[in-house]
Formats: C-alpha cells, sequence, structure tokens
C-alpha cells in the first residue's frame, strides 16, 4: 500500500470531518474543534509521509512522479478521467498547506472562543482545508476546478461568516462575483485543453495533457497575436489563477474579504487560498513555457511577468495609505503576490513557488499576529487607534516583528529575503525589459515602508484605544511561535550555496558551494536589497517612528501629498471605476432585458394564455353541460335503485342465511341441469 | 412351558394366559376374547390399585400431619376401603329438586367411562397394550377432552352455584393446562417420531452401560417432565390446584349435590385419571416398562411399569400434603404466564437438541438456555407480582 | 359394504338441519353452532370423498378436512366472542332485535 | 350396509336434531357434542383415524365448552321449561324449514343422481399419522404456516373483543 494509493486519504479525512461537524448540535464546541483540528493533523502525518517518500526518491536521484488516475464517467468516446498526483510540488505544497492550516485551526479555538457559532465555522474551516489539499494533490484538471470551486465556495462562507454585518456580506457576494469572472475563463480553458489533448489528466504515463506529446500538438497550431495553443490555453488558466489570488485587475476582493474572522483571512487569503493560484500556474508550467529556448521566454510568461510585477506595485502602493491593519496586510498580500507571478513569469516554478512557501508561513504569522492585536485591542481595527503595544502585548510583539522583517526582506537572516531576492535576481537577468526589475525594487521598497508605518502606529508610541490592551491565551500565541520559527528558518532552504528547495523541484541534485555567495552579482544583489531594505524603513520610521498622532489628525504622509494620499487611500478607485463601467453597464442591461422580458415575451405569453382561455372556457361548456349532465342524470337514477335494494339490507343475520341458501339452491340447481346426460 | 427361561415367561405371563385362556374358543373370535380379557384385567387391576391407593394417602397424610391416619378396620385399617366402598353403596341417593335429572344421571357414567378409555392404549407391559394405535397419544388426549364436558355438566346439572363455579373452575383450569399437557408431549413426539405408546417405550429402551435412554435424562426432556407433573396435577384437580372442589370455599366443587354412589364415581374418576396421567407420564419419560438399570431386567416388564406409577402417585400425595392451595387468578396466571411459556421453549430447545447433533456441545447449549429461561421467567414472575390482586371477566 | 352415496346422504341431512337450525333459531349462539354443524357435514363429505377417491394416499381430502376443522375453530372462537360483546351492549342474544347496524 | 353405519349415522343425526330443537341451550349444546362424537365415530369408521381424534380433540375439547362458557357468560341457560315455543324460534321459522328442506331436496336429488357414477369402496389406504405429519410439514407446508396465522389472528380478535371495555371516556 504505497502513499500514492492513500493520497486522496488526505483532502477526504478533513471534508469527512466537516461533513460529521455539520451534524452536530450547535453549542458542541469540543467535539467539534478536536475532529477538525485531529482530521487535519491527520492529514498533516499523511502528507509527511508522502514529502518523506518523494524526498527518498529524489535522494536516489530518480524523478518521482507517481499517479493515481481512474475514469469517473464515460460519454461517448471521450472519457471523463480523474486522478491524483505525488510529485515535489505536490508534496511540498501538502505539507506547506496542512501545517499552516493545522497551526492556524489551532489558533482559531482560541480566537472564536466567544462565537455562537463555533462549530459551523470549523465545518467550514475543515471542508475548505479538505478541498484545498484536494486542489494540490489533483492530477485531473477536471478534479482540480471541482476542489477549486469548493474552495471558492467556503471562501466565501467565511467572509460572509459574520453575515449579519452587511459589510460582510457584500464582501462575501464579492469575491465570489469576482473569482467567477477569472473561473469562467479557466473554464474555457479546461474545454479548450479537454478538447485539443482529448484527456483531462496532467500525467498519464505519456498520454497526459502536460506531457510532450499533447505540447508538440498545441504548439503546431497559432491562435492570434503570435500565441500558440498552448499559450492561450495557458493564460485562459491564468485568468482564473488571477482570479483567486487576485491580480490586476480582479484583485479588488481580497482587501474587502477582510470582513472575515481574522483566522480566515489568514488562511485562505495569506496563506493558502490565494496561493492555490499560483500554485495552478506552477502546475500547468508546461504549457505556459511551452516551446520556450534556453534564456528566451514565451507570449504567456511575459503577459504573467507583467501582471505580475504591476500588481506587485500597485497594491504596495494602496498598501502605504490604509489604515486597517488587515487591510495593509491584505493589500501586502495582493502585491507579494503579484511577486510570486512575476517569480514564475521571470524564473520558473522553483522560484515562485519558493516565495509561496515562504510567504505562506511570514503571512499567515502577520495575520495571526493582526488577529491578536485585534482580540488584545477589544477589536479595534484601525492602527492608529492603536499605539504602545509593545510592552502590552510582549510575545505578540516578538512574533509581528519577525513576520515584518521576513516581509521586507532584511537580508540573511529572513526566509522573504532570500525568496524575494531569487526573484530580483532573475527579473534582474530577464532578456526581454528591464523595467519588472525596477518594478519589483520599487514595491520591495513600499513593502518596507508601509510594514514600518503599521507596525510604528500599532506597537509603539503610547495606548490611543479605550480600554487596556491584553496578551492573548497561550492556544493563540503558541502558533505565532512556530509560525516565527519557519519564518526565519525557512530560507535556509533556498540559498545561492544550497539551492535545495530549486534542486528538489528540478530533480538534480543539491550541491553546497559557498563560492557562491561571493560571486560579484550576488553581492551586488545582496548590497542592493540592503540598501532597499534600509531606505524603506528607515523612511517609515523617519515619518511615523515613536512619535503617536490622535486619530483624527492627518496622517504624515498626507501632509506631505495631499493629492496623492486621497487617491491612494482611495485604493486608486478602481472599485469606483468597476462601479462606473462594468456594474452600471450590467445594470443598463439588466434593465433592457428585463423590458423584453415584460414587453415582447410577456406580450406575447399573455396572447397565447388568452388563446387557451377561450378553449378551456368552450371546453368548460361542454363539460358542465353535455357530458356532466349526462352523467348527473345517470347518478340520480343510480342512487334511486340503490335506494331501492338498500331495502333488501335491513341488518337480519338469518334473513341474509336465507338468501345465501336459496342462491344455493339455485347454483346446484344449474349445476345439475348442465351435467345431465 | 419347559424351554422357556424363567424370568421371560414371568415378564409375559398375563398374555400366556390369555392366549390360552382364548383358545379354548372358535378362532374367529378369539381376538375379541383377546380385547375382552384385556378390558376386564383393566376394570379389575385399576379399581383395585385405588383402593389400596386412598388407605396409602390417608395414612401417609397422617404421617405427614403427625396423627393417625385409617386404623381401625381390618389390620392398620387396611380394610378401611371395603368399609367406605359399602357405605358408599349403601347411602341414599339424593338428587336435588330443582336437578336437571338426566345430565345429573349422565355426568359420572360419561366422566367414568372417558377416564377408562385412556387406558387403552396404556402400555402397561412388554406386549401388554390393549389397542396398539397410530395416534395413541393424540386418542388419549381426545379422551381427557371429553371428560372436561361430564365435570361441567355434573356442575350445571345440580343447580347449585357452588357445583356451577366449582365446575366453570374445573373446566377453566382444565382447558388452560391441558395445551402446556399437550405441548410437552409434543417435545416427546418430536424426538421419537412417533404417537404410538409402546413405539415411544421402545426408543427409550437403550442402555449407555447399565444407564438407561430415557428421555428425562436429557435437558429438555427433565423440563417438559416437570411442566408436564405440573400440568398432569392440574388436569386432575389434585393439590395445590384442587381449586374445583376447594372444601372452604366450595363445599365440595361440581360434586357437592352428589351423594352415595355417585359420589364414589366421581371420586373412583379422579383417583383413574390420575393413575391414567401417571402412566402416560411414566411411558412418555421415564421409559415406561423398561428397568431403570440394565440388570434389573430380570424382573418383570409390569412390575416396574406399576412401581413407577406408585411412585408418581407417592410423589402427588406427598405435594398435597406440602403445599397450600393456590388462588384462581394465580392459577391462570401460573398456566398462561409460565408453564406455556417454558413449554413453547421447551419446544424450541428439543428442536435444537435435534439437529445439533451427537456430543457434548448439544447437553451444555440446551441446558444453558433452559436454565437461564427459567431464572429470568421466575424473576420477572415475582418482580411483576403477576400473582397480586385478582380480577373477574364475568359479563355482568 | 357401506357405499359412498350413503355418506354423502347423512353429510346433506347434516347440513339440512344445521341451515334449519341457522334459520329458524332466534339465538345467536344456536346459529353459531348450526353452522358448525354445516361445516361437519362438509367435514364428512371431505373425508368420504379421500377414502373413496382414487388417490387417498395423497391426503388431499384428509387435509382439507382437518384444515377446515382448525379454521371452524377459530371461528367459533371469534364468533362467541362477538355474541358476548354483542351481548355486553344489548343486553340479548335474539337476532330478532339485534337488526340495527348502529347503537 | 353396515348396521355400524346406520348406528352411527342415526346417532348423528338424532344429535343434531335435539340441537336444533331442544329449548334449554345448554342441553342443545350437549347434543351438538353428541353429534359431534357420532361424525368423529364416522370418520373412525372410515378410516380416517386422525381426523377423527382431531374432531373429538377439537370439537368436544374445545368448540362445545366454548359454546358452554358462551351460554353461561350471557345467561342465555335459564329458559322456563313451560315457556312457548314462540320464544325460542323465530317469527317466520316456516319459511326456514322450508328452504333448509329445499336445499336437502336439492342435494338428495343431486346424490341420488350420481349415485351410480360414484366410486365403490377401494382398499383401506395404508396412511398412518406420520405420512400425515410429512404431507403437513411438506406439501401442505403453506395451508398449514397461513392456518397458524389464522388461529393467532382469531386468538387474539377474540380475546380482544369479549374484553370487557373499559369506561375510561
Amino acid at each position: 500500500m504505497g502513499i500514492c494509493d492513500l493520497l486522496w486519504l488526505i483532502p477526504a479525512i478533513p471534508i469527512v470531518a466537516s461533513g460529521i461537524i455539520a451534524l452536530l448540535k450547535q453549542p458542541r464546541r469540543k467535539p467539534a474543534a478536536a475532529l477538525a483540528i485531529g482530521s487535519l493533523s491527520i492529514s498533516l502525518l499523511l502528507s509527511l509521509w508522502a514529502f518523506a517518500h518523494v524526498l527518498a526518491g529524489w535522494t536516489n536521484h530518480m524523478a518521482v512522479r507517481e499517479t493515481f488516475n481512474f475514469t469517473w464517467m464515460q460519454v461517448g468516446a471521450a472519457s471523463v478521467q480523474l486522478g491524483w498526483i505525488l510529485d515535489p510540488l505536490a508534496a511540498i505544497m501538502l505539507v506547506m498547506v496542512s501545517l499552516v492550516g493545522l497551526l492556524i485551526f489551532i489558533y482559531s479555538v482560541g480566537y472564536m472562543e466567544h462565537d455562537e457559532n463555533f462549530t459551523r465555522f470549523f465545518c467550514f474551516l475543515s471542508l475548505f482545508a479538505g478541498a484545498m489539499l484536494g486542489v494540490v494533490i489533483s492530477n485531473s484538471i477536471l478534479l482540480l476546478f471541482m476542489c477549486w470551486e469548493i474552495v471558492g465556495l467556503t471562501s466565501y462562507l467565511l467572509i460572509g461568516f459574520w453575515y449579519h454585518k452587511p459589510s460582510a456580506a457584500a464582501a462575501a457576494k464579492k469575491a465570489f462575483i469576482t473569482t467567477r469572472v477569472g473561473d469562467v475563463f479557466f473554464l474555457l480553458g479546461i474545454v479548450w485543453l479537454f478538447a485539443q489533448t482529448g484527456t483531462l489528466l496532467f500525467y498519464n504515463y505519456g498520454a497526459g495533457s502536460l506531457e510532450a506529446l499533447a505540447l508538440t500538438n498545441m504548439l503546431a497550431q497559432h491562435a492570434a497575436l503570435g500565441l500558440t495553443f498552448a499559450g492561450a490555453i495557458g493564460l485562459l488558466i491564468f485568468c482564473g489563477a488571477a482570479g483567486k489570488s487576485g491580480q490586476l485587475p480582479l484583485h479588488v476582493w481580497l482587501p474587502d474579504a477582510m470582513e472575515g474572522p481574522t483566522p480566515v483571512s489568514a488562511l485562505i487569503h495569506a496563506a493558502t487560498m490565494v496561493a492555490a493560484g499560483v500554485y495552478l500556474i506552477a502546475r500547468v508550467y508546461p504549457l505556459m513555457s511551452a516551446g520556450i529556448q534556453p534564456g528566451g521566454t514565451t507570449t504567456a510568461l511575459v503577459v504573467v511577468t507583467w501582471v505580475g510585477s504591476l500588481t506587485a506595485v500597485f497594491a504596495a502602493l494602496i498598501a502605504v495609505a490604509q489604515n486597517d491593519i488587515k487591510r495593509i496586510l491584505a493589500y501586502s498580500t495582493v502585491s507579494q503576490l503579484g511577486y510570486m507571478m512575476a517569480g514564475l513569469g521571470l524564473g520558473g516554478v522553483a522560484i515562485g513557488m519558493f516565495h509561496l512557501i515562504t510567504h505562506a508561513f511570514f503571512k499567515a504569522l502577520l495575520f495571526l499576529g493582526a488577529g491578536s492585536v485585534i482580540h488584545g485591542a477589544h477589536e479595534e481595527q484601525d492602527v492608529r487607534k492603536m499605539g504602545g503595544l509593545k510592552s502590552a502585548m510582549p510575545l505578540t510583539f516578538a512574533t509581528y516583528a519577525v513576520g515584518m522583517l521576513a516581509l521586507c526582506g532584511v537580508p540573511i537572516f529572513f526566509s522573504g529575503f532570500w525568496s524575494k531576492d531569487a526573484i530580483l535576481e532573475s527579473a534582474h537577468g530577464w532578456p526581454l525589459s528591464r523595467a519588472p526589475y525596477y518594478l519589483l525594487i520599487f514595491g520591495a521598497v513600499l513593502t518596507a515602508f508601509y510594514m514600518t508605518r503599521q507596525v510604528s502606529y500599532a506597537f509603539f508610541g503610547k495606548w490611543r484605544g479605550h480600554g487596556h490592551a491584553h496578551e492573548s491565551p497561550r492556544v493563540m500565541t503558541m502558533p505565532l511561535g512556530i509560525l516565527a520559527f519557519f519564518a526565519i528558518a525557512l530560507g535556509a532552504i533556498g540559498t545561492p550555496a544550497w539551492p535545495w528547495f530549486r534542486a528538489f523541484l528540478g530533480n538534480h541534485a543539491a550541491d553546497i558551494d559557498l563560492h557562491a555567495f561571493a560571486e560579484p552579482a550576488w553581492l551586488m544583489l545582496l548590497a542592493s536589497s540592503f540598501v532597499i531594505v534600509t531606505v524603506g524603513i528607515g523612511v517609515g520610521w523617519w515619518l511615523y517612528g515613536n512619535k503617536s498622532p490622535a486619530a483624527e489628525e492627518p496622517d504624515a504622509l498626507e501632509k506631505a501629498a495631499p493629492v496623492l494620499w486621497t487617491g491612494l487611500s482611495n485604493r486608486l478607485y478602481v472599485d469606483e471605476f468597476y462601479g462606473a463601467t462594468f456594474i452600471a453597464f450590467y445594470y443598463w442591461w439588466a434593465r433592457v432585458t428585463d423590458f423584453i422580458d415584460r414587453r415582447v415575451w410577456g406580450g406575447i405569453v399573455a396572447g397565447v394564455a388568452w388563446l387557451f382561455g377561450l378553449w378551456a372556457r368552450f371546453n368548460q361548456f361542454f363539460d358542465n353541460d353535455w357530458i356532466n349532465g349526462g352523467f348527473d342524470k345517470g347518478c340520480e337514477e343510480m342512487a334511486n335503485s340503490g335506494g331501492l335494494l338498500a331495502r333488501a339490507q335491513n341488518g337480519r343475520v338469518q334473513i341474509y342465511l336465507r338468501i345465501l341458501a336459496v342462491g344455493m339452491i339455485a347454483l346446484v340447481a344449474i349445476l345439475l341441469w348442465s351435467a345431465r346426460p | 412351558m419347559s424351554g422357556m427361561n424363567v424370568p421371560a415367561t414371568i415378564d409375559q405371563i398375563f398374555i400366556l394366559f390369555t392366549d390360552w385362556v382364548a383358545h379354548f374358543f372358535p378362532a374367529a373370535i378369539r381376538p375379541i376374547v383377546g380385547v375382552v380379557l384385556g378390558v376386564i384385567g383393566i376394570i379389575s387391576v385399576f379399581p383395585g390399585l385405588f383402593a389400596l391407593t386412598t388407605v396409602f394417602e390417608r395414612k401417609g397424610l397422617g404421617r405427614m400431619q403427625n396423627r393417625y391416619g385409617p386404623n381401625r378396620v381390618g389390620p392398620f385399617g387396611f380394610f378401611q376401603p371395603v368399609a367406605d366402598g359399602i357405605k358408599a353403596l349403601t347411602k341414599e341417593d339424593v338428587v336435588p329438586f330443582r336437578a336437571d335429572g338426566v345430565l345429573h344421571f349422565l355426568a359420572p357414567v360419561v366422566l367414568l367411562a372417558a377416564v377408562f378409555m385412556g387406558f387403552a392404549i396404556l402400555p402397561v407391559g412388554r406386549n401388554m397394550v390393549l389397542v396398539d394405535m397410530d395416534a395413541g397419544l393424540l386418542f388419549f388426549f381426545a379422551m381427557g377432552a371429553s371428560t372436561e364436558l361430564s365435570v361441567f355438566m355434573a356442575g350445571w346439572s345440580s343447580r347449585n352455584k357452588y357445583s356451577l363455579l366449582g365446575a366453570m373452575r374445573a373446566v377453566a383450569q382444565m382447558i388452560s393446562y391441558e395445551i402446556p399437557l399437550l405441548l410437552s408431549s409434543v417435545v416427546v413426539i418430536m424426538v421419537a417420531g412417533t404417537l404410538s405408546l409402546p413405539k415411544i417405550v421402545e426408543a427409550q429402551a437403550g442402555y449407555t452401560g447399565i444407564w438407561p435412554h430415557w428421555y428425562v435424562f436429557t435437558p429438555w426432556g427433565l423440563a417438559a417432565f416437570l411442566m408436564f407433573g405440573i400440568a398432569a396435577t392440574s388436569e386432575t384437580n389434585r393439590s395445590p390446584f384442587d381449586l374445583p372442589e376447594g372444601e372452604s370455599e366450595l363445599v365440595a366443587g361440581y360434586f357437592t349435590e352428589y351423594s352415595g354412589f355417585k359420589f364414589a364415581i366421581f371420586f373412583i374418576a379422579e383417583y383413574l385419571a390420575m393413575f391414567s396421567m401417571s402412566g402416560i407420564a411414566t411411558t412418555l419419560f421415564l421409559g415406561g416398562w423398561s428397568a431403570p438399570l440394565s440388570f434389573l431386567n430380570v424382573l418383570p416388564s409390569w412390575f416396574w411399569f406399576f412401581s413407577k406409577v406408585m411412585c408418581f402417585i407417592f410423589i402427588f400425595i406427598w405435594v398435597r400434603g406440602t403445599l397450600p392451595r393456590l388462588r384462581q387468578d394465580q392459577l391462570m396466571n401460573f398456566a398462561w404466564k409460565f408453564v406455556l411459556p417454558f413449554t413453547l421453549l421447551d419446544l424450541f430447545v428439543t428442536a435444537l437438541w435435534r439437529f445439533m447433533g451427537e456430543g457434548w456441545a448439544r447437553w451444555i447449549v440446551c441446558s444453558a438456555i433452559l436454565i437461564a429461561a427459567y431464572v429470568a421467567m421466575g424473576r420477572v414472575g415475582m418482580f411483576r407480582k403477576n400473582f397480586a390482586h385478582r380480577r373477574y371477566r364475568y359479563a355482568e | 359394504m357401506t357405499p359412498l352415496a350413503a355418506y354423502l346422504m347423512v353429510a346433506a341431512l347434516l347440513f339440512a338441519i344445521g341451515l334449519a337450525g341457522a334459520l329458524t333459531r332466534r339465538n345467536a349462539i344456536l346459529v353459531l353452532i348450526g353452522i358448525e354443524l354445516m361445516l361437519n357435514a362438509a367435514n364428512l363429505n371431505l373425508i368420504a370423498f379421500w377414502r373413496y377417491g382414487p388417490h387417498p394416499e395423497l391426503l388431499t381430502g384428509m387435509m382439507f378436512a382437518i384444515f377446515s376443522i382448525a379454521v371452524a375453530a377459530a371461528e367459533a372462537a371469534v364468533g362467541l366472542g362477538l355474541v358476548i360483546s354483542i351481548y355486553r351492549h344489548a343486553r340479548t342474544t335474539d337476532l330478532e332485535q339485534m337488526n340495527r347496524m348502529k347503537g | 350396509m353396515s348396521p355400524i353405519f346406520y348406528l352411527l349415522a342415526a346417532i348423528t343425526v338424532a344429535g343434531g336434531l335435539a340441537t336444533v330443537l331442544l329449548k334449554n341451550l345448554v342441553h342443545c349444546a350437549l347434543a351438538v357434542t353428541i353429534a359431534f362424537l357420532g361424525l368423529a365415530l364416522l370418520f373412525l369408521s372410515l378410516d380416517a383415524q386422525f381426523a377423527g381424534f382431531v374432531q373429538i380433540l377439537v370439537y368436544i375439547g374445545a368448540v362445545a365448552i366454548l359454546v358452554v362458557f358462551a351460554i353461561l357468560l350471557t345467561r342465555e341457560a335459564e329458559v322456563p321449561e313451560s315457556s312457548p315455543a314462540g320464544r325460542v324460534f323465530s317469527k317466520t321459522w316456516l319459511t326456514g324449514l322450508v328452504i333448509a328442506a329445499a336445499v336437502f331436496a336439492m342435494l338428495g336429488w343431486a346424490v341420488l343422481q350420481s349415485a351410480q357414477a360414484l366410486p365403490n369402496e377401494t382398499a383401506m389406504p395404508a396412511v398412518s399419522v406420520r405420512d400425515i405429519g410429512n404431507a403437513l410439514v411438506g406439501r401442505y407446508v403453506l395451508p398449514l404456516e397461513i392456518v397458524a396465522l389464522l388461529l393467532t389472528a382469531a386468538t387474539i380478535g377474540a380475546v380482544i373483543v369479549a374484553m370487557h371495555e373499559k369506561e375510561a371516556k
């Protein structure tokens, strides 16, 4: 029984657990939490087993890619096949998702303690975890799409968890619809892919859609503007990914999604779900990079790169001017996702995924820290109404600081630095243009800046909120500690000196040479990022450090450049723009269709109905006066004759007996008569 | 005569005698002669036994109640029954004025006839059965059933509320105990596979070592035997089930209004019923006329049969001397809520026994089931106080 | 030797008697008894036909009779139960007064 | 035509007639038992041992007792000997009698019609109780089960019907 046969258990167990939890009565808190955490920890163990399996294969220098495929249904000639896969990519994602998820589950036990819908929350959470793991392991794009949609559903449910808040409900709808837009294209891509390759499986011993045969076929044909079919399909799928992981122009839902409970924001909108998009691109990377020459690139990848880097800067800009602690983190998430996309576009799977992994940990850390801050500050989310928390909640502060430094990419010590550096490095070496490189660097500066702003607002200065803050319970701080450890340590597996991660994904041996640290290019990068971080943090500290402005008074940056500030703090009017264009158009179109329905089609239908009414009236006349009349007469007669018969039934047993006897006489007589010779 | 060995001769002595008598007659009517002789034998032997039994019973009860029994008439009062008989015969036969004369007369006759019929199929010894019917057991129970009607006739015809109540009690009791009686003998039929009593006896005739193959020595057999004993006690209106003639409540039950010889007839009938019941029980469970230990076969079979019957009679007397009388509702509850279910269970167990095949397993399983059921039912009965309060179900 | 017809005649006579009882007596119980008599007559027919029939070893008539005896017993039990409950209700078993279907 | 048959037939018919004619219900019940007994003996004379004994067991042992109980429970026994026949027979007894007679005439005519066609007595069939038992659980097992069901239902029904209804309104 290899792990590959048991792989399906990893998503199945949490889903089943959620089903059981859904059946629990509402106030049953302990069993619900126990079920969710227990199931996910089982999944974690299985994932570790799978990872160990892959690792063993890798150390023996053989490419581990085990698949398990089966036919779901037979549609005419084509067969719809499902299956799951175990390869380094999946293994790493599995471990990451289940580990982070588990930590966040534990954290939520403390965070949601006083919520009366505790059980429902855990039901959704573990359903989400299951579906996410399903996305990770699925080897069939259809299965992947299903889990993908379940993930979308759960995110909708969890964002709208406090549905009594109108803002939460609105945010949930927004998230759902916006991601739908992406998913439509995704679905188109799937259909096209199926039409082209005739299979839904990624890898199927040479017959899969991502394997050489299918790829060459798809490279042969060309769509418009120099895109091969492969590239076009890849881009369609990329639209779906953009929707999920909030790339331009579909990023609008992600910040609003912060209406949900903080653990949700951490789990779904920082660590895992938004990463699903990136993972999807990594999964179908062969499509994107089909026909790539060494040192060259493909149209699809170019698009991905540009979208990514633009998003990175764009979101970072907006993040500068936000005051809601979670919104800031949300926008930073968007920009980091941009980095990942850019990394995928520029340097390939390993780079993007590496940033994904590190980011998952430190962003989850940051969100949970933010949650802990909110918890401690009595549900206060506005950074300007906090301050001085570093003394009030030291543990939170320490871990949060770690997360912040990792996000800023402070050199050497923090994982964020290594992953981001790898991206910058590959951007630096991009053949087409230098613009992405500069954009990303600018984004990095902004990142450092807004994080510094946030931290100094929240933790330094003096307390400006009401009541007074308190440290969060152990069950919340413990996961913070663990995450913080990973936020630091994970960097070690991706240094240029020992590019283990890349080697692992690329299935080639990882050799340590410390000379990599001595290469001038790398040193230059080190220096540059050092400069970036210092500039960002320095400016931030200079503007906001330690001085604690009251909530009313305008922001320091606002004083400097009011126009820019208003623009940024209104999120560059993207929502308004959408409202003015798309949504308005939809309203108008809805009105038009409404008119057509009512007047045109409605009129026709009414006419037909009138005709039938006429016919019905005629029928009624016919029935009542002819048929029913006849029947009524008949029935009356029957009733009368029945009355006659009823006389015979007088309740005298013996009379009945007599009649019976007479009947018997008659019968015997007939019998004899007929039997006579 | 010389060639025969002595035990066999003694064993078959009555048969030989019958044949000897029969051979004086023409061949055509010999069977009839044989039957007549057999009838004469039955009619003479069992009443004699009855006479003895009365003495034994009265003496035994006296012993148990720590007093003298009859000891005046003859040596140790052994001629007491003779005296009683003369008394009964010479007394005036009183018939109540309002009584229904015909029925009042018919009742004892029918009763006695029905009871005597029962002996026709009883194998009192090797080859010593009057008629070996294929459906013998059924015949016996049919006869037993027809006694109830005569009891009713007696009670109803004498226009006396004690008699009527006694008769109703008697009939109700007989009907409700007839069912367990039948079922517990069905057990034996299931195993022996026949209704003919001689065949049943032969089915138990074998020995392992010196121990006989009587059905009473199997778990189901023992249970059925006990149930049969209880039911038989009640069928024959013996104490502790002697409510029909509960002297303390109804003067003498359904034969309150009888005197003289008719009374004597009822008395005889009761004892004869006891004999026939004991005989059937012996035949069904105690191996009929077969000897209790293999080497005791030297003694004649009829000796064994009668000694077993007498043991039964002694048990009857013993129980009468020991147990107090039940109440009507207790009686019914006992019949319907304990005896009947237990007998049904025993049927099931017997089937199990039959199909589990040889070996020790079936012994353990069957006895376990029976004991568990017995304990459980006993507990429930005591717990629910089934014998608590009484309710009458007559139409008012 | 007794011919079959004799048995059949006895059965017919018994049947007629039972019918007469059921038709002429007033008492419900006696009507039931009459019906029992009729059933018995039928049983006699069955047994007789079984005995004289071509295949006695098939036991068809015998079985028929046995089953009808069982059914008759059930019928008697239920019928008498009904009579008793009617008596409780209407204080009579006289069929002439038992002609109301409600009450 | 053996004398035994005449005897049994006479007993049976006499019992039946007595049943129909006697005034006192208990006497009727006892008379019907006589008829039952006669029938049982007829069965025996037809070599139907088992059926005969079952007849005695069921009818004399159970049905007759049941009838007697019913009579006593309904207090119908006390018919003064001097009561007019009108109290026993229904008003329209004459029609009933005529119909019964007609039925008998019809049946008897039918029997006599076919008297010649009827089969003569065959050799006595060798049927033991064992054969009957095997037939019951073999060829006739379904009717057996159904009858068992019927009897159970009848028992329960009779108990329920005759049970004293509670005054709980």
